[in-house]
């Protein structure tokens, strides 16, 4: 239990990479993308966590009670969206590439190029 | 018992995040994309951070497997076809 | 580089990865045992500001000049996609046809749609007391508008969805962020400095400037993916590629080659 | 063991029951990777309440209500993009019968007021959006 988040994370990290280099399809490319980045947001979180607290939310906790670390949820809650958003930017340029090239697939694209 | 159920989480985690990256096809990627998002969503209201699953379940379970079904239904059809199996490759790849 | 090195090369440096990750791994301290001496800090530091969730409090009060970056980074890639995607010259559009809906769907998802809506704003608006904000709130309200996608179909929530005003709704709250950044520095402050009456914590007015910073982001969020999906949409449903096609085979991918299932035969 | 981890012992029953749905999702015909996504968000909201209560805070609730508004929609999307909106018994009776199995104790747990009225709104919304997606009538529902 001590390692195992961080080790969870750093599988999700190893296996998006992975569908990185095999994937034979930008779209499939661009979704492994997000699997790799979501590996970052579960190492920050298990960074973060303490046993025994509870959110830094004091709308319904006292605000002496023992929470977890505030900062690097922060950090991964904007990182989520933005993140979203750069997805849609790379799927829009897998569009823009079909349109061009008529194709998705890596390789082809690489021997377009000669 | 949070210990228990942040491990159930963590596993679950990490097999969808497998199982999207091992489903080629990214019609098929997209709803395991959204499974990976929801137990995302779960596993970070076990380490205590609501605000996170919230911003994890709108986009991970919805926006993004959106746009990627939009993106394949946009890249595998052909005009005056209309439909994505119409276009089956006769060269398929390898 | 032939897929089989690229391979090649990856396994190695995975395996360098692994090795040295699971090193690191167990050098970290255990899993939730170690103090957090800057979570600490943020946590008095958002009480001070009568700031309920602290993690709103780090994001638009302690670390607002952060999320400015990060904002500016959703804008400018908001933007290219709609660069991306625009409508090309050589591109025509083809008017969808209408869709048949079944009627339990239609009233469900006509139902659900204000509610949907009124959660998004809920989510907003409770940025700075409970769990969500701007960010979270934003993406919940633009999903939820699709509803009427599904309740009609693509014309009907083109007629009710006018695009222009979530264009200028993403700019002004991009503008909204960086004005009220200013508005500190013309009250004598540093940029973003939060300057306005605290209020009492855990009430809807409370936060200062973080209130305000988290609206504008709200507005922005809503806005961008709104213009993001309907990009998308114009583009898979209404867009139709010039007429270069001759029949010449697709690679369209799917190295998986399951394609042919998408369909179930009816 | 107390109460909060009597109830975290109750979330966990629906996290396991996500173990098969995952393998239906990632093996499954496209049916029943449909009814996997609807059955994902049912189970999720599920576990997001017991968890709520477990843990002491009435604000995590938020996440369920989200879940309970976007999961049918997220059904619904992909419904129409795969040209399916598959009738399926399980999914209406996981719905029928798991949910006031966990929002009725939480409600008697949590007692009358404001908590208590979220608590039955994010009940009826699971239930009318599943009962919805599983296709009652069985005839298949949404053409694109």
């Amino acid at each position: 239990m001590t390692v195992l988040p961080y080790l969870v994370a750093g599988w999700i990290f190893l296996i998006g990479v992975y569908g990185l280099v095999t994937s034979r399809d930008l779209i499939h490319a661009v979704g492994c993308l997000a699997v790799t980045q979501s590996s970052t947001y579960v190492l920050l979180l298990a960074v973060g966590y303490r046993n025994g607290g509870t959110a830094p939310v004091f709308a319904d906790a006292p605000t002496n009670s023992r929470v977890v670390d505030p900062v690097v949820q922060a950090l991964a809650l904007t990182d989520i969206v933005v993140g979203a958003t750069v997805t849609a930017l790379l799927l829009a340029l897998v569009v823009q590439l079909r349109k061009r090239h008529g194709t998705v697939d890596p390789d082809a694209l690489s021997e377009l190029k000669g | 018992m949070t210990d228990v159920l942040i491990v159930v989480a963590l596993l679950l985690v990490a097999g969808a995040a497998t199982a999207a990256v091992l489903n080629r096809d990214p019609v098929r990627q997209a709803l395991v994309l959204s499974f990976l998002g929801l137990t995302l969503a779960l596993l970070f209201t076990f380490l205590q951070a609501p605000d996170v699953a919230l911003s994890q379940l709108a986009v991970g379970s919805a926006v993004t497997p959106l746009m990627i079904l939009l993106t394949v239904r946009k890249v595998r059809r052909r005009p005056g076809s209309g439909g994505d199996g119409a276009d089956k490759p006769a060269g398929r790849e390898r | 580089m032939s897929s089989r090195v690229r391979l090649w090369v990856f396994l190695v440096g995975a395996a360098g990865f692994a090795a040295l990750f699971a090193a690191a791994c167990f050098d970290l301290p255990a899993f939730g045992t170690v103090p957090h001496p800057y979570g600490v800090r943020a946590v008095h530091a958002a009480l001070s500001h009568h700031t309920a969730n602290v993690i709103a409090s780090v994001n638009f009060d302690l670390r607002a000049f952060d999320t400015l970056g990060e904002e500016s980074i959703l804008f400018s890639a908001v933007i290219g996609t709609v660069v991306l995607l625009r409508q090309a010259r050589d591109e025509h559009r083809k008017d969808p046809e209408p869709a048949t809906v079944h009627p339990p769907v239609r009233r469900f998802a006509l139902l659900t749609l204000p509610f949907a809506l009124l959660v998004g704003l809920y989510v907003i608006a409770h940025g700075q007391v409970s769990p969500g904000g701007g960010f979270q709130g934003g993406v919940v309200t633009a999903t939820a508008l699709h509803l009427l996608y599904i309740a009609a179909d693509y014309r009907a929530l083109e007629r009710v969805r006018p695009l222009t005003l979530y264009e200028i709704g993403e700019a002004a709250g991009e503008a909204a962020y960086v004005i009220t950044g200013f508005a500190a520095v013309l009250a004598g402050s540093a940029f973003l400095t939060n300057v306005l009456p605290f209020g009492t914590l855990a009430t809807l007015s409370s936060g200062g400037t973080a209130m305000v910073l988290n609206a504008a982001v709200g507005l922005e969020v809503t806005s961008g993916i709104v213009v993001l999906l309907a990009r998308f949409l114009d583009q898979a449903v209404e867009i139709e590629d010039p007429g270069e096609d001759d029949g010449s085979p697709r690679h369209t991918g799917g190295g998986g080659g399951n394609g042919d299932d998408e369909r179930e035969p009816a | 063991m107390s109460t909060s981890d009597g109830w975290l012992a109750a979330a966990l029953v629906p996290l396991l029951a996500l173990v098969p749905v995952l393998w239906r999702i990632a093996y499954g015909s496209p049916k029943d990777r449909l009814i996997g996504q609807n059955l994902t968000s049912l189970l999720a909201g599920l576990v997001l309440l017991l968890a709520a209560r477990g843990f002491h805070r009435t604000s995590y609730n938020d996440v369920a209500l989200v879940v309970s508004v976007l999961g049918p929609t997220g059904t619904l999307i992909y419904a129409r993009f795969l040209d399916v909106l598959p009738d399926s018994r399980l999914v209406r009776w996981t719905a029928l019968a798991g949910v006031p199995a966990t929002v009725l104790p939480l409600c008697v747990a949590t007692g009358p007021g404001r908590a208590m009225v979220k608590l039955l709104l994010i009940g009826a919304l699971l239930i009318a959006g599943s009962v919805v997606t599983s296709g009652r009538g069985g005839k298949g529902g949404v053409t694109a």
